[in-house]
């Protein structure tokens, strides 16, 4: 078990950090479908909550965690709102495939 | 096997055997625990129906429920053409090592209980909540029309009822002050919870039904709408695992009733004699009795009066009563510590 | 309980209108929709009021163990933003009746956003700015997409969400970076650490995270690309109201970032800011010329504007904050001015949007067409409009905080922006009418009269007063 | 009347006259007249005030008089400044003076919107008379760019087929021109701290930084001037504008680079001055020969008149920075002749564009026949246009030119083949007018100059004589100034080290008529330590002058000393 | 150095749940591979088809479905993320006192706004 207790900050950064250019890379290079969207939003979100936790353990310090909590709720709030301008969207134009956001150009 | 132990005591590798005993301990009652209680229930609906129920299969029909798994085990399993193979596969497994690992939190004793982690409480709820990703996964991954909707509406009445037991605990835990189930055990040494808060006990105990989808509240299994609700394509042993799923999850929901409202391991009232794990066990057959008693007395719910009944009676009353609760806890000086 | 309570005076003005809001919902949602414009009425009274409940604060003061702050700074900009939501309101009566908007939630909704920027502005703590920019962001999704059944709206509340969220997730990683190298989230203690010794590297790569974040917010160059088509989709209040209240807020939240607890990391936000400047004066500028959409073409305007203001941001002096404030003051009013007589656009009772739909209008209004100049000429910064003072002031506070050259690059695109400026004018006034506009509603005229007067030429007469408010609130944050 | 804020009044009266037109409702015809009537009473009173501008006017003074000065915004140095000066005081006239004859000409010819025209041109004058006097520099700024409002409608909607373009180009190019022009002005306030032009005119600023600063004026004034290669909005402005825009852009409009040119540039930034001084003498002498070239070619009536006035504005310039008194003089005379004499050309013009809504050249022909009223006064400015001696446009010429003479040899021979361009064109144009036959049958048809239109050529007619004949009514009035100038100016090219480009002997050549102009120059023929002998005259300021301004105009020259 | 003390910590009490997880795993796949492993397979095309009554298919089953799930879906989010809030609130209040009381009441009060506005929209009506 003493090798387990290598995992130290840095790791919980790069994997934050891994997860956070997935979200960014998986919003601008994915073509397909707004859910994907909305899931990349969701990873970056994680990203930042493992961030915060880690560094609060680090630190000694609370704070990370209240805010990782709060962002839990911002991010749940978001994706509810989120959602539901994709259902609206989607009864107006029968199709959430990104390629087809176009209705403005220029 | 205990020389092994006493040899190894406190060396990593006694440790994990330790804990492999442990589960192992745990599982192999829960599974034939579950077993018994489908032969419980089809013996208790029968005395209901005044009809006699298997008596074939062992003495009293007791090796029942095993003829029927041995049955479940030699079936093709089949998988339907359009379906997602492997999420179907992998949703009824979830349901089942869900209800399974959710056990190591329960204390069945003073110290007898797995995990003993200081979120306890939590780490039930979030279990419970994964609980609806089987259903959900089920019922897409089928690709048949009846599942999806069996799903859908599954995963609906779960999530609905699933906030209003969150309440319910939440004003269990203003009275104790720790996430920790054994800690809740203890606080009711002098009076279980069922007393006081006895309307969260019943608001707890009728969202249980409905969270495992059991009657009044089996709605996701309704035959005569829905077939056989989320897993209508299901046969053999993966059918099986929903099944035990289900059950496990039903005495899972008993325990937690149990340790929250019914003192968990502490005796009853003048029989103190009885030692921890059994009295827990004994309120546990109590309350899977009244599972199946409710379903052997009440008539189907409607799916519009079962979300009415979620939405707009427990939910506006667990909250008031979880206000209550802090207020007069506040009011009187009474919170824990 | 007493010292409880005490604690939250400070707050005061965002908590009664946060609960104005509640009771708002409550009202609209127990009388139905029918109560849509008693809603909005009673909506500008409690924006009023909270405006009255600001003015009475003075000084400094913190609230919430110090995640909260008040001072000049932020009673000027909630000012701003009051006035900003309440015009916006006003304007929106008559669109939102005839547009098939007519639904209480969206006074209430802007009314939630104000609470939302309010307090973004006020924060001291990341959390606070994290906790109001959602609020007002959450908000503002909702609004952009109000009309349910547009595929425009819809698109546009879409394409809002997923940048803003996006927004929202950069910002979050650069708080939490701040968090771990700085060791808290309170500004002043950052502040304090920042000028203990030299940044950690991780603070740094946070603020070019959370510089990044807010620029979306107020739409700088790179991350621009969501205005256009926002301001085009939405429904023109919404457009308006964007184009103003969230504007002004985020910016202002900009400053109290960047001035705040990252004041002394200067020269290294000196140089993110000054090239999302450059690049929003360039883009907004050379991309409105070739627009026929009216909303579009001010959406680019207001990028141009973003990259004016942030040539003050840049400067990282009292100066240069004074400058923003009375820049985003005077953008605010001719912004709102302008935007009304967009709503006005309308012929044979349908909304029309292209500027060639101006055609004539000085003879057909010649009132709106005077406007519509004044606005246009203001925000070229044509003398003796208010624009020209404030670009001036941006101008000197940069040129005297030695940014020589985006102060002449500042000067050069204003003089690319009056191309489109007076592109509106010259369509307006020069040509011959095709389809006459409809009357404008009693309360558009009234917000547009105003606000023109306003930019021309009250503004050359009160300019003292709010200047020196301006300065007073610059000061608070340069203490 | 002794205290009343007489340069405020002059300058928002035309304003509370446009709002007066504002409030005007009614039938279409109605409004029409009335606008028609407010708009001429309103700029007659204050053609009337503004005469008691000059009365007030003391022409032995070099400082600024009649100082206006109120807080306005504290915070930037900001002040509500006003007040003239012998260089800008004929300008405020000659804005007045025109505003009345433009509503007089517009009074036909303008048929649609009037209410809005005459409002235009109120407005107009308002920011003329405004930017005049303006001696706070923000004020300036704004005053000079608020011109271009009422120019860019009164172009853009009463102009001709091509009005939008020309209504554009018009206002982009000036508008480039003073943004930089306002760089400029930022960068000295935070170097002097305070935007009043009359700390700044005393303030010595950096060499490096003069050159910089001088370009950035240069580049707001030399469009608006307009020096060639920048001339090339004018052609089309012109054209395209209704007749009152031409003569107020030809007559006021144009002198407002002329006198930046002079305050800004000269004055306050005579080591940028002495440094780019070639770069302005090849763009004058360009401008005078080239475009007198390009106006030989025209059909266009207008545009020729457009053209010729490039090439008299370059000797505005070239004579502004011979930086010598011959020269200064010469520009300024010019510019007040340019004045009245380009204004009444296009009033001409407008004449018979009013009669056959064409100003092909090549459509008219033998007028003198039919129009012989017409013809002796299109000939008169014709000739005060070209320079004859006797006529205002002599003196101007002939004295700038002497100024670059004096500074340049070469400059002064090249500029004056501008002269032989200029009456060639202009008379070949009378000529293509006036003589052969009368055939055309429209052209037949014309009737003579109707009174109205002899009303409104009448003062103009006089000035011109006026100024021919005895010049020095109106030098007398800004000669201490133009004194003050350069006095200062050779004093700060001394402190630099710099000689001006004077070569001197040249006071011999003027000729009798400018001899008591020129006397009272004394600084001319003097080394620039004995000028300051001639200062202490100008502390003798009458009383009613603003005590303010003087002392410290005067306290800096004496200081250095 | 405490951060891995209480890693240690923190270890030696989920160990059970993680080796749990993993035999509940085992036990799972062992019964459904198992099974296929001693059940006769014989597929076929009527087998493989998804039940609809006995008629073929329609069209695809995962169309759309009503938007009462969705909105149950975001209502149970808010109000179980609610519920989160309250569980450290609930363990806590002998400590954070009347304000922390006060807090919370305030924050379910206007949660209470938000469920009455629901109500009234009708969002908590299935029919």
């Amino acid at each position: 078990m003493e090798n387990m207790m290598d995992i130290g900050l840095g790791h919980y950064l790069s994997v934050a950090a891994i997860l956070f250019i997935l979200g960014v890379f998986g919003i601008f290079l994915n073509r397909r479908n707004v859910i994907i969207i909305l899931m990349s939003i969701e990873l970056i979100l994680l990203a930042v909550n493992i961030n915060l936790v880690a560094f609060s353990v680090f630190l000694h310090d609370l704070v990370g965690q209240v805010f990782a909590l709060f962002i839990l709720t911002v991010a749940a709030a978001e994706a509810a709102i989120g959602l539901a301008i994709l259902v609206i969207y989607f009864r107006n134009r029968g199709s959430i495939a990104v390629e087809d956001i176009n209705l403005m150009k220029g | 096997m205990a020389d092994f132990l006493i040899a190894h005591l406190g060396t990593p590798v006694g440790t994990l055997v330790a804990i492999v005993l442990k589960i192992l301990v745990i599982t192999v009652p829960l599974l034939i625990a579950m077993a018994m209680m489908t032969y419980m229930e089809r013996k208790v609906l029968a005395a209901i129906q005044l009809r006699q129920g298997p008596i074939l299969v062992g003495p009293f029909g007791l090796l029942q429920p095993f003829a029927d798994g041995l049955k479940l085990l030699t079936k093709e399993t089949i998988i339907p053409a359009g379906a997602n193979r492997a999420v179907f596969l992998i949703a009824p497994m979830l349901t089942f090592i869900l209800a399974l690992v959710a056990w190591a939190v329960i204390p069945f004793g003073e110290g007898l209980v797995l995990a003993d982690i200081n979120v306890g409480v939590l780490y039930l709820f979030a279990i419970s909540s994964l609980g609806v990703y089987g259903i959900i996964m089920s019922g897409w991954a089928s690709n048949s029309k009846y599942a999806f909707l069996g799903g859908l509406r599954s995963a609906a009445q779960m999530v609905s009822y699933e906030v209003s037991i969150g309440f319910v605990i939440i004003s269990v835990l203003l009275c104790v002050g720790s996430l920790n189930l054994s800690d809740i055990v203890r606080a009711q040494s002098g009076l279980w919870f069922c007393i006081p808060l006895f309307p969260m006990f019943v608001v707890f105990f009728i969202s249980a039904l409905a969270e495992t989808n059991r009657a009044p509240f089996d709605l996701p299994e309704g035959e005569s709408e829905l077939v056989g609700g989320f897993h209508t394509e299901y046969s053999a042993m993966a059918f099986a695992l929903f099944f035990l799923g289900e059950y496990i999850n039903m005495i899972l929901m008993s325990g937690m009733t149990s340790v929250l409202f019914l003192g968990g391991w502490q005796p009853f009232p003048l029989l103190g004699f009885i030692p921890g794990p059994l009295n827990l066990i004994i309120k546990i057959c109590l309350l899977m009795f009244v599972f199946i008693w409710v379903r052997g007395t009440l008539p189907r719910y409607r799916y519009d009066q079962l979300m009415r009944l979620g939405w707009k009676v427990f939910l506006p009353f667990s909250l008031i009563w979880v206000i209550l609760t802090a207020g007069f806890l506040v009011y009187f000086d009474k919170v824990p510590h | 309980m007493q010292p409880v309570l005490t604690d939250l005076i400070p707050a005061l003005p965002e908590i009664f209108l946060a609960v104005a809001a509640m009771l708002l919902l409550m009202l609209g949602v127990f009388r139905g929709n029918g109560g849509a414009r008693l809603v909005s009425g009673l909506a500008v009274v409690a924006l009023v009021v909270t405006g009255v409940l600001l003015l009475r604060q003075d000084g400094y003061d913190v609230a919430f163990s110090g995640l909260y702050i008040t001072d000049s700074f932020a009673v000027f900009s909630k000012l701003l933003i009051l006035l900003g939501t309440g015009l916006s309101l006003i304007i929106a009566q008559n669109f939102i009746a005839r547009e098939d908007m007519d639904r209480f939630e969206f006074p209430v909704l802007m009314v939630l956003a104000t609470v939302g920027m309010m307090m973004m502005v006020s924060a001291n703590d990341l959390l606070s700015l994290y906790v109001g920019l959602e609020l007002q962001s959450l908000s503002l999704y909702v609004i952009a997409s109000f009309r349910r059944d547009s595929a425009k709206s819809t698109e546009a509340g879409l394409k809002y969400f997923v940048l803003g969220a996006l927004s929202s997730g950069m910002l979050l990683y650069g708080i939490s970076l701040i968090y771990g190298f700085a060791g808290t989230t309170n500004f002043i203690t950052i502040a304090q650490v920042l000028q203990a010794g030299p940044a950690p590297l991780g603070v740094i790569v946070g603020l070019v995270f959370v510089a990044a974040g807010l620029a979306f917010k107020i739409s700088a160059v790179p991350f621009h690309m969501w205005t256009p088509d926002v301001y085009e989709g939405a429904p023109t209040p919404v457009s308006a109201f964007f184009a103003v209240a969230p504007k002004v807020a985020a910016i202002c939240l900009f400053i109290r970032v960047l001035e705040g607890p990252f004041g002394s990391l200067l020269p290294q936000w000196r140089q993110v800011i000054e090239f999302c400047s450059v690049a929003s004066m360039l883009v907004g500028s050379l991309a409105a010329i070739r627009q026929s959409n009216i909303k579009r073409l001010m959406a680019y305007s207001s990028i141009a504007n973003i990259g004016y203001a942030l040539v003050g941001v840049a400067a990282g002096t009292a100066d240069g904050v004074q400058a923003v404030l009375i820049y985003m003051a005077i953008y605010l009013v001719m912004t709102v001015g302008t935007f009304a007589i967009i709503i006005a656009m309308r012929q044979k009772g349908k909304a029309v949007e292209e500027i060639a739909d101006l055609a004539g209008l000085s003879k057909t209004n010649p009132m709106l067409a005077l406007a519509l100049a004044i606005f246009m000429f203001s925000m070229a910064g044509v003398p003796p409009a208010a624009g020209f003072f404030g670009k001036l002031l941006v101008f000197m506070a940069a040129w005297k905080a030695g940014l020589y050259p985006l102060s002449i690059i500042m000067a050069l695109t204003s003089g690319i922006s009056l191309f489109y400026y007076l592109k509106v004018c010259k369509v307006s006034w020069f040509d011959d009418v095709k389809e006459p506009l409809d009357r404008p509603s009693a309360g558009l005229s009234w917000v547009v009269t105003a606000t023109a007067l306003v930019v021309f030429p009250v503004a050359l007469v009160i300019g003292t007063p709010v200047l020196n408010s301006a300065a007073a609130a610059a000061a608070s944050l340069f203490h | 009347m002794a205290d009343w804020p007489i340069l405020s009044l002059t300058t928002f009266l035309p304003s509370i006259g446009a709002l007066l037109i504002l409030l005007v409702r009614g039938e279409e015809q109605a409004v029409a007249r009335n606008a028609k009537v407010i708009a001429l009473a309103t700029s007659l009173i204050t053609f009337l005030v503004s005469l008691a501008i000059l009365m007030k006017f003391d022409p032995a003074s070099a400082g600024f008089q009649l100082v206006e000065e109120h807080s306005w915004i504290p915070a930037l140095g900001i002040q509500y400044l006003r007040g003239v000066d012998g260089i800008s005081v004929w300008f405020v006239l000659a804005s007045t003076f025109l505003t009345p004859i433009c509503v007089l000409a517009s009074w036909d010819s303008v048929e649609k919107r009037v209410k809005e025209f005459m409002m235009s041109l109120l407005l107009l004058e308002t920011m003329l008379v405004g930017m005049f006097t303006a001696l706070d520099f923000i004020l300036f700024y704004i005053f000079f760019e608020g011109v271009l409002l009422p120019m860019f409608l009164m172009i853009g909607v009463w102009g001709g087929p091509g009005r939008i373009y020309a209504a554009y180009k018009f206002f982009i190019y000036t508008f480039i021109g003073s943004v930089l022009m306002l760089l400029a002005i930022v960068a000295m306030y935070l170097q002097v701290g305070t935007m009043d032009m009359r700390v700044m005119l005393d303030h010595t600023f950096d060499p490096s930084m003069q050159k910089i600063l001088w370009l950035a004026f240069f580049a707001a004034f030399a469009v608006k001037t307009p020096m060639w290669p920048f001339h090339t909005w004018l052609p089309f402005a012109h054209v395209e504008a209704p007749t009152a825009g031409s003569v107020m852009l030809a007559g006021v409009m144009l002198k407002m680079g002329g006198y930046g040119l002079i305050r800004a540039n000269l004055q306050m930034l005579p080591i940028g001055s002495a440094t780019y001084t070639t770069l302005v003498f090849v763009m004058s002498v360009v401008a005078i020969i080239y475009t007198s070239l390009v106006a030989l070619a025209q059909t266009d009536m207008k545009k020729m008149i457009a053209y010729s006035s490039v090439a008299h504005m370059g000797y505005v310039s070239m004579g502004i920075f011979s930086a010598n008194a011959q020269g200064l003089d010469g520009a300024m005379f010019q510019m007040l002749s340019h004045t009245v004499v380009s204004a009444a050309l296009f009033l001409c013009i407008g004449v018979v564009y009013n009669r056959l809504h064409t100003r092909e050249i090549a459509r008219y022909g033998g007028m003198a026949h039919n129009m012989p009223k017409y013809a002796v006064v299109f000939m008169l400015f014709m000739l005060a246009s070209v320079g004859l001696p006797g006529t205002s446009g002599f003196v101007g010429e002939f004295l700038s030119m002497l100024g670059a003479y004096e500074a340049n040899t070469w400059v002064g021979l090249f500029a004056s083949t501008g002269l032989v361009f200029g009456a060639a064109y202009m008379l070949l144009l009378y000529r293509k007018l006036f003589y052969g036959k009368l055939e055309k049958a429209d052209v037949m048809a014309m009737p003579d100059l109707n009174a109205k239109e002899i009303i409104y050529f009448a003062p103009l007619i006089a000035v011109v004589i006026m100024m021919g004949v005895y010049p020095k009514s109106f030098s007398a009035v800004y000669a201490t100034s133009l004194d003050h100038v350069l006095a200062h100016h050779r004093e700060a090219l001394a402190a630099e080290g710099l000689t001006p480009p004077t070569a001197n002997p040249a006071s011999s050549f003027i000729p009798a008529a400018n001899a008591e102009t020129m006397s009272a120059h004394p600084a001319t023929t003097e080394t620039p330590g004995t000028e300051h002998a001639a200062e202490p005259s100008t502390p003798e300021t009458p009383a009613e002058a603003p005590a303010q301004s003087e002392p410290k105009a005067d306290a800096n020259p004496d200081a250095g000393h | 150095m405490s951060s891995q003390v209480m890693s240690a910590e923190l270890l030696s009490q989920y160990l059970p749940i993680i080796i749990f997880l993993a035999i509940a795993g085992v036990i799972a796949s062992a019964m459904v591979f198992g099974s296929m492993l001693v059940a006769k397979q014989k597929p076929d095309s009527e087998k493989l088809s998804a039940y609809e009554c006995g008629f073929e298919p329609f069209n695809d089953a995962r169309s759309k479905f009503d938007v009462r799930f969705y909105l149950v879906a975001i209502l149970f989010i808010i109000f179980d993320l609610e519920v989160a809030f309250l569980f450290p609130w609930a363990v806590s209040l002998g400590r954070i006192g009347l304000f922390g009381f006060w807090s919370m009441m305030a924050f379910l009060g206007i949660l209470t706004i938000g469920f009455i506005y629901e109500w009234k929209k009708g969002a908590l009506d299935w029919e």
